[in-house]
């Protein structure tokens, strides 16, 4: 393992530790691996409640912030968090204007924020959820309730966070992040695995010179394994099964983003982008917004995501209204 | 049963999980995220810390070890067995002969497990593990085994349920997104059942 | 390698293409691998004329943007821009308030400045230099000349950006940055090599288990190698050397970058920050801003970097200011 | 010397900068970042391309070459190769023995590299090369001697300094950070010179 650690076991607790001690005005732990506002909860406000296993910086602390998520519920590497820690980040943000679950699709999660829904529901909050399935490689189309969520989440995260911030009700919030949750899609490619601290190896085997188009975030099998090909051969393909998924096409207005699973440099995330972009444009989609960088990691994966959202001129306004989080921004 | 029997029979099944966390992580690797193997030492270690801590009695225990892996181990797998353990604290203190406590126990964290997870027999899950045990245990109730040879079955049951998972194509979970890649390799939430059983039926002795 | 790239020989001027292919409303290119604000030359201020290598996004272009540098020369991967670059860079950005070259010092990059800004005067532009010299492995405080730049000139670009976009001279711009320079220090650790697309090879080779401390941000040999310790031992370590170098202790006030080199999670960065943290405050060093994340990174080496900045009031203002360029903001 | 064998030496000295590519990477990356082959690779391709487009003359070709080399490989290395053809081409244009032009060339470009990147004689830098280079061609020069017999010995004398490079401590560029390290390689800068000469002095058939 080439890790900057101490202890594995210590390794979730000891980063909530520096995360506290580098942004004390910014973020305030009311429980156990809890993560909130420093200034939640906000009056009047939807609170929005997200959660995860660790190993996704970013993802999923990094959305608690300014226009973004409320609170966050911290598990161990790859983990779901537990129902208690929910419920206790459903406390702290609950301003009495009801509270968003946005998370993504994975069974742990599911599980453990609808046990947490039902006990936030048994003492007077109001909850309603909404999961991030953008991942096209998980599931056919036809089984929505299948697929996973990965990196387009971020952009879920900005809608949600933007129209609450706004003061929109439960009802609007949900209705818009649905909806753009609907016209989101993502796909992936790994080229080297990961290792859990706490496993030491590898969670799987990934020989230079290969990639595997569609892997999860969690190293979950993708939907083909072959030599590794040239950045535009991947562009165009993430760009095809996207597109397929979206059924998207010319006079449609897009936003993308370009997302860095971990070891790979930013650089090579915009010799990708360049494909993508062609890709897009050459079927008459417009690409309205842009964003490259790190948003959802694997650990120190290398290889990257391609997201796509389908852009009205509602959630577009959404996605240009300001937010900060500690995590994201860099000044 | 008693509470000190439970709680040697846990010991057992808890250093079994123990020692199986590698295999565990690999079988899940194989179409999961690889951790299940992390996750079981957790609740391993859990168990323990549940056990010294002793408790009133054994539906007391039982709750116990669901609330705290519960909070300590919510993974997928670590949700689930807290989910089986509070179903099971709840439906084992009727009283009637210890195999029939354990089918009804069985019973009982296959229904709580079936509604959290939502998934179905032949889903290549826990759930096929759990129903293939409880479908054993209520057999030897009827038949009037001891608990132990009802034990030792059940555990042969796990195992068989755990092999024939290599076949199945799984459904839900990490390991439905590939489903071809699982053939050919048990369920690991399967296994687990099945090294947790046989662990406790050697110590049970039967 | 595992890489997402097209040809090795394209990779710089195609991760260009997707810079400007995704941040057009932000950047520009007036000349070939010179990238300037979009709104650039801005009357009346100085203009701020960075550049450097490839392979260490979001350094350098990373800094363009509003309250940061005005323009950048763009090199190919960990080599110099040429000369006629920067000039070409300075020529976009001289709003006749003078310009400000400020880079990491490396006897390449130092040539080639130094050449364009002979040329620069030559056409009449008034041109000042700042090198970024903060890596304390890389020679000893009696020779700051030879000392080599890393992480740390983010700060610097911060520093001297806000100064420049407050409406400073020159000449004050210059001194608030020599004085932020001059309390600025880093050292980094290197866990794992990279590999330069045209080369196809590692640089060098750091065995799993190994680690590098002192290691520069091309992979310049470091001050010591040795089996990889923990978060907490390294964290004590860096710190031990950056407070020697700085003598700072009881009543100092400082800024810290936590910085990665490419590879590693931004966890791994939040557990090494807690024992940085730890270091400054249990010698009375009081920590008033924190960063944590990829400022400097070579490529995907794993590893990470601790800088940090003695604060004045003055210096403090400016880290405060605002600032955005399209590459640090995730949204 | 005139401009078509001038560029037939330097096509030959191109091939071998080429062909010790991954050579130079090597002994860069023994200090340095391991890139210098990756930069002459680049500087030969630019070189080819300037000798294709052709020149006035010797002046004119050598002035081309250095503002190729300083636009498309401005790395240090790039840089001061550059610098040196710059400086040779002012140097080469007031007649004389070809020897003696070869000479004011190398002095040139030797005060040219010592003036940009200011390194002393003992750094450990490309100024070693060109100094001994520098220095045998002066010798030549006032020995009367042919430049193809010239240029071999010069050839000879960067090679050795090369050689002797291996015992010095850098003082600057990367190498410098880490004097220790570069003990016992040669320096990477003066190999490349060593390489090139050698090249040329082959081809010029001595
Ligand atoms: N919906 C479900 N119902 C029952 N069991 C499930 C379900 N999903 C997964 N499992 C079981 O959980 C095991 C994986 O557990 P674990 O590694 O903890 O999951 P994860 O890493 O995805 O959180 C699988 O092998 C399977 O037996
Ligand atoms: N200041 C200097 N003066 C002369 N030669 C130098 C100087 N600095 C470095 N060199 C030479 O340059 C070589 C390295 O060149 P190169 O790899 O292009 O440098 P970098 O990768 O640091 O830009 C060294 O081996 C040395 O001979
Ligand atoms: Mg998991
Ligand atoms: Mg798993
Ligand atoms: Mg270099
Ligand atoms: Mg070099």
């Amino acid at each position: 393992m080439r890790k900057i650690i101490n202890h594995p076991k210590a390794f979730v607790d000891e980063m909530l530790e520096g995360v506290l001690l580098a942004h004390p005005s910014s973020l305030r732990s009311p429980a156990r691996r809890v993560v909130v506002r420093a200034d939640a909860p906000r009056q009047g406000k939807v609170g929005i409640v997200t959660g995860g296993g660790s190993g996704h910086l970013p993802l999923f602390m990094g959305y608690v912030g300014a226009g973004l998520a409320d609170g966050v519920a911290v598990g161990d590497v790859f983990a779901s968090p537990s129902a208690e820690q929910v419920l206790e980040a459903s406390r702290a943000v609950d301003a009495g204007a009801g509270l968003l679950y946005l998370y993504g699709n994975y069974s742990g999660d599911v599980m453990n924020f609808d046990l947490a829904a039902e006990l936030a529901m048994a003492e007077g909050m109001e909850v309603a959820t909404v999961l991030g399935t953008d991942d096209v490689a998980s599931a056919p189309e036809t089984e929505p309730e299948r697929r996973r969520g990965v990196a387009g989440i971020a952009l879920l995260y900005k809608v949600a966070g933007a129209g609450a911030e706004q003061g929109r009700s439960l009802a609007e919030v949900v209705a818009v992040t649905e909806r753009a949750g609907a016209g989101l899609r993502s796909m992936g490619v790994a080229l080297s695995p990961c290792t859990l601290p706490a496993a030491g190896e590898p969670t799987f085997s990934l020989p230079e010179g290969q990639m595997e188009i569609g892997m999860g975030i969690h190293g979950e099998p993708g939907v083909s394994r072959g030599p590794l090909r040239p950045a535009a051969d991947i562009g165009a393909e993430l760009v095809g099964h996207i597109v397929d998924a979206l059924s998207c096409g010319r006079g449609d207005d897009v936003a993308v983003l370009v997302n860095g699973l971990g070891a790979t440099p930013v650089e090579e995330l915009y010799v990708l982008y360049r494909s993508v972009h062609a890709g897009l444009v050459s079927r008459g989609v417009e690409v309205r917004r842009t964003w490259v960088g790190e948003y959802a990691t694997s650990l120190e994966m290398a290889g990257a995501s391609v997201s796509v959202m389908r852009l009205d001129e509602e959630i577009l306004g959404l996605l240009d209204a300001p937010a900060r989080s500690p995590l994201l921004a860099r000044w | 049963m008693n509470e000190a029997l439970l709680a040697d029979l846990l010991a057992a099944a808890a250093g079994a999980l123990e020692d199986a966390a590698p295999e565990l992580n690999r079988l899940d690797a194989v179409a999961g995220d690889g951790d299940l193997g992390v996750t079981m030492t957790e609740v391993a270690r859990i168990a323990r810390e549940v056990l010294a801590a002793g408790a009133a009695g054994v539906p007391e225990l039982l709750s116990a070890l669901g609330a705290g892996i519960a909070r300590g181990a919510p993974s997928t797998s670590g949700t689930l067995v807290a989910t089986a353990f509070l179903r099971a604290s709840r439906a084992c203190g009727e009283g009637g002969e210890p195999t029939e406590v354990l089918a009804r126990c069985f019973g009982a964290a296959l229904d709580g497990v079936r509604a959290r997870g939502k998934a179905e027999p032949g889903d290549r899950t826990l759930v096929d593990g759990l129903a293939s045990v409880s479908a054993s245990l209520e057999a030897s109730a009827a038949d009037g085994l001891a608990w132990q040879e009802a034990l030792a079955r059940a555990a042969e049951a796990a195992r068989s349920t755990a092999q024939a998972t290599a076949e199945m194509e799984p459904k839900k979970g990490r390991a439905s997104w590939a489903p071809q890649r699982a053939l050919g390799h048990p369920d690991a939430g399967c296994s687990m059942l099945a090294i947790v059983l046989s662990a406790a039926a050697a110590r049970a002795g039967a």
